[in-house]
């Protein structure tokens, strides 16, 4: 429980210079994603999911890894198919709301293959927001009187102005972040449009940061929106350019839902179980190179139906 | 006046959307409540504020672009504000969230919520999504309303786990540090329920036009108490489930008559 | 000390809906600031100083008042001139760096006639936050060791899973927040270019909120930058506009420092103390009807160059 | 070789300069250590990160943008990140700010920085302006750096008030629960001090060019440790006093010789 020392140890030793860390994802994922990891992604549920990221680790057979997500989804549920996962720190766990429950979840959380450990939404935030602090624990009133803390192990705290009784949550330190971006430099500034979920705070909570970015764009124009940025250069460690990075869900101002892709996997799944996740994954994830060689796989006129819609969305037309 | 036929849904819909005051914010996940709340804009409460979890203020409810979460690219439409997640459950934990809907797979005679797993921890017999953010709902909004099917499954004496609490226990939330909010009904599509001020547990309120005690009861696994008076729900008027309709044409979110 | 439970009543008995809140300065102060109340400004130093309100506070003649603000600066000068502050909360009071300490403000609490409780950047800063997130408290490293808890009473904690001391800086709710914006809608929605400071967190603190904005916009210049709006309207009771609302001092992207105002405001003060002090408020605050009157009395050619320069220093011109 | 002429706030700034490392991150305030930092950018360390309290990070230090305040409008001329005040604050707690800088209108023997008041609380004899930022830089950056003119009054046996703890006491500042972080020099126009490690007090280091031993001493209140050996600083290159003069023509920040 001293990860606070050993956190703020690797900070120090960091080179906080502005270096170019543009490289491939292969390169990414091989260099900061080791066995054993506790990998925080970012998103929650739907929005800038880092799936490019997530289908690179399957494809590197990365094991025994800890997710930890304010709510899982599609990227969570591709890591449990692939049988890389031993433990998910969450507050919730399914592939999107309209899905329901995920059977591969179920099957690997009731066979006691995987554990997860259960906080609610703001106390899994919170958990990365003590730590983007640099604090090793947060106060809260939520999970008072629920059964939560039997289980997540959160302990009470009292108020020494007050002598209110609240739940401390402790500091989550991972040690890699990956986060879905809209743009981010070659130095790892990164600007997100609309909702930024807890993805600022996963940045400064974790040890190493990869950005996956569906633009590269000259530092200029970061400069010209610093007020936007939410990432600064001199916690990440590693650029990805990966376009359509989120498919085949949502990215704010980018595109909405591929929800026909999604709703294929989760009816095969339905019908085929384990057997039909694996086969998805031999075609979307074992079966391409790169992330490239995937998106090839998908229709372009839907991807231009789904690019037009974003827009529409973020720009509030009629 | 011929007789309007309507689904448990829709009048759980109806009751929700005239159970909220004018002039309060209301956070809520997509599905039934959110067309609800966009029934109780239309009708009885055009200044209800929205807020979802993903961070989106007050966003415009239009049916082209019906969110299928509260953290889709959907439900920021037209927002006058995307903050992030913590912000908003922060500004709930403050005071600002005056209803927070939430549902359950398991609700207890307290009204604690159960949608994390039933059985064992470490192998669970079913296990559930988990909390999302219904457990800071249940802990910080200042009214909570439950909706949920009306299944003898659901309705337990006592939840295998409590995600959300409700009143916990016949000590109250107050003993148990929960200092801020209170449950405040359970809509069902045969009955509305509250709270017993002294005794914490789960009151009949209600029942809708049609429905008799006994069928409420044989549909609850405990007995809610039951007050020396009960009400009769105002049935659903043309309008209202005109307006419920228009906004889901499929039923995807609220089921439509047979 | 349960000002959080009195504060969070205060929220819920809001009326939270979107109505038109536009009004005069003169309104906005007379119904939302009164006698003795603890009132918090937006800035920190420099850029975005509620200046307009407090020139229309101290027309008001509003007495009895704890100021609380991160850095203080020209605000609280002038109010410390008027003699209508009996405490300040913050963790520096000057006029600005290049100036010196403040003459006023050293006469002021060296006599004995206004309390000063100081406390670090971080810590003034992080009473606002926790207020803001609605907890009692929240803790930090900084303030150790030193003698700041000493006179400002913070207390000590020891974290639940680490054992490490901390400082736990109580939340302070403010009676009211004075924010200045660059731009806001009529019901308050109220977006910030450049940096935030404490404001966004000082805005969900206290019990009321007057924004004064550069500009207000219509409501679908919010939608199309809803990721910008830092301050929802359902927080805000008042919105008045107030061009140049921040001079003498700068406003990111509007107007660069009126630096010689300030500069023979404080050159006046070495000389004639609190005598000349009280002359320029009689020239620019008691003599003034409001702040367009104000206004008038400003160069114009000043105040075009000022506003050049800070479009060079926003969009990054050479 | 003829001798350079240059002030003791030059002298201190290019020892500023000289004793940071390259790729770190550097958290200061605005005038001399700002001087010293962009002269450690041209000249040693090219890749270093400015960071200021008002949330600005990496902005391009130009002559004719030079900040007044780190909160001012120019602090943040093309910066890549504008960020609040306790994002960078936290961002030093959490250890991404290598270096602080703070001065200090009192030094005592145990690096202790006052710069709150002298005399009582409620009824000072001098109010000063108070900790701004520094009590954060002094307790959460990794290394901190003091810069000051040497008088006889800044440089007491005890501060009447640890506005910014060096190492507080002669147990140190892990037994007051300042686990990070610690102070790394006290730099003036007359000599360069660290401290003893197990001592935890000031202890001299170098001597400027022509300084002698007892005109330090002489100059402060209290008698810092003395090393075996003194070193002398290396004086200021002509490089070294050009950059500083062309980035500060009227010599506002850093003084330049009379």
């Amino acid at each position: 429980m001293m990860d606070l020392i050993e956190a703020r140890k690797v900070a120090e030793q960091r080179d906080h210079s502005m270096k170019d860390k543009l490289m491939s994802m292969d390169e990414a994922v091989r260099k900061y994603v080791k066995n054993g990891d506790t990998v925080a992604l970012s998103s929650a549920n739907y929005n800038r999911l880092a799936m490019a990221a997530v289908r690179e680790m399957i494809r590197q057979n990365i094991r025994d890894l800890t997710i930890a997500k304010t709510l899982c989804s599609f990227d969570v549920e591709l890591l449990l198919a692939a049988g890389l996962v031993k433990k998910v720190i969450s507050s919730w766990t399914s592939i999107g709301v309209v899905w329901g429950v995920s059977r591969i979840f179920r099957m690997r959380v009731e066979s006691g293959e995987v554990e997860f450990e259960e906080w609610s939404n703001l106390g899994i935030n919170l958990r990365f927001k003590a730590a983007a602090m640099g604090v090793p624990f947060l106060p809260t009133f939520a999970m008072l009187g629920s059964d939560l803390p039997k289980v997540n192990k959160a302990m009470t705290i009292t108020c020494p102005y007050t002598g209110l009784k609240l739940i401390a949550v402790p500091a989550l330190f991972p040690d890699v972040a990956i986060i879905h971006v809209q743009r981010a430099d070659k130095y790892g500034n990164a600007i997100i449009d609309g909702p930024v979920f807890a993805d600022p705070d996963i940045a400064r909570a974790a040890k190493h940061v990869i950005i996956t970015a569906e633009e590269i764009v000259d530092t200029n124009e970061i400069r010209r929106e610093a007020d936007k940025t939410c990432i600064p250069f001199f916690l990440v460690d590693a650029v990805v350019c990966a376009p359509f990075g989120s498919h085949p869900y949502d990215c704010f101002g980018y595109y909405d839902i591929d929800y026909e892709h999604v709703d294929d996997y989760v009816n095969a799944v339905k019908e085929g179980k384990l057997e039909a996740a694996q086969e998805y994954l031999q075609e979307y994830v074992y079966g391409v190179k790169d992330h490239f060689e995937y998106l090839q796989k998908i229709p372009l006129e839907r991807v231009l139906a789904k690019v037009h819609r974003a827009k529409a969305i973020r720009y509030g037309w009629e | 006046m011929t007789e309007l036929r309507y689904t448990g849904a829709e009048i759980a819909a109806v009751v929700a959307a005239r159970s909220v005051e004018d002039n309060k914010v209301v956070f809520t996940g997509t599905g039934l409540p959110l067309m609800a709340m966009a029934l109780a804009q239309r009708l009885y409460a055009p200044n209800l504020v929205i807020v979802f979890e993903g961070g989106q203020v007050q966003p415009i409810l239009s049916g082209k672009y019906t969110p299928f979460s509260p953290n889709d690219i959907r439900a920021g439409y037209k927002a006058v504000m995307l903050a992030s997640t913590t912000d908003v459950l922060c500004l709930m934990q403050r005071g600002h969230v005056d209803y927070g809907f939430i549902s359950g797979a398991q609700i207890d005679q307290y009204g604690n919520v159960n949608t994390s797993f039933i059985g064992d921890y470490r192998k669970p017999k079913v296990r559930l999504p988990g909390s999302g953010g219904a457990n800071d709902i249940a802990s910080l909004a200042s009214k909570v309303i439950i909706i949920t099917r009306h299944e003898k499954r659901r309705f337990v004496e006592k939840v295998d786990f409590i995600t959300s609490p409700g009143n916990v226990d016949e000590k109250g939330r107050e003993y148990h540090g929960l200092i801020f909010g209170k449950p405040l009904l359970i809509i069902t599509g045969l009955a509305v329920m509250d709270y017993h001020p002294e005794l914490k547990r789960v009151r009949l309120k209600a029942l809708h036009p049609g429905v008799t005690l006994e069928q409420v009861l044989d549909n609850m696994g405990f007995k809610p108490i039951i007050p020396d008076k009960i009400e009769v729900t105002k049935p659903p008027t043309e309008e209202e489930l005109r307006i419920l309709r228009e906004m889901d044409p499929e039923g995807r979110w609220v089921e439509h008559p047979k």
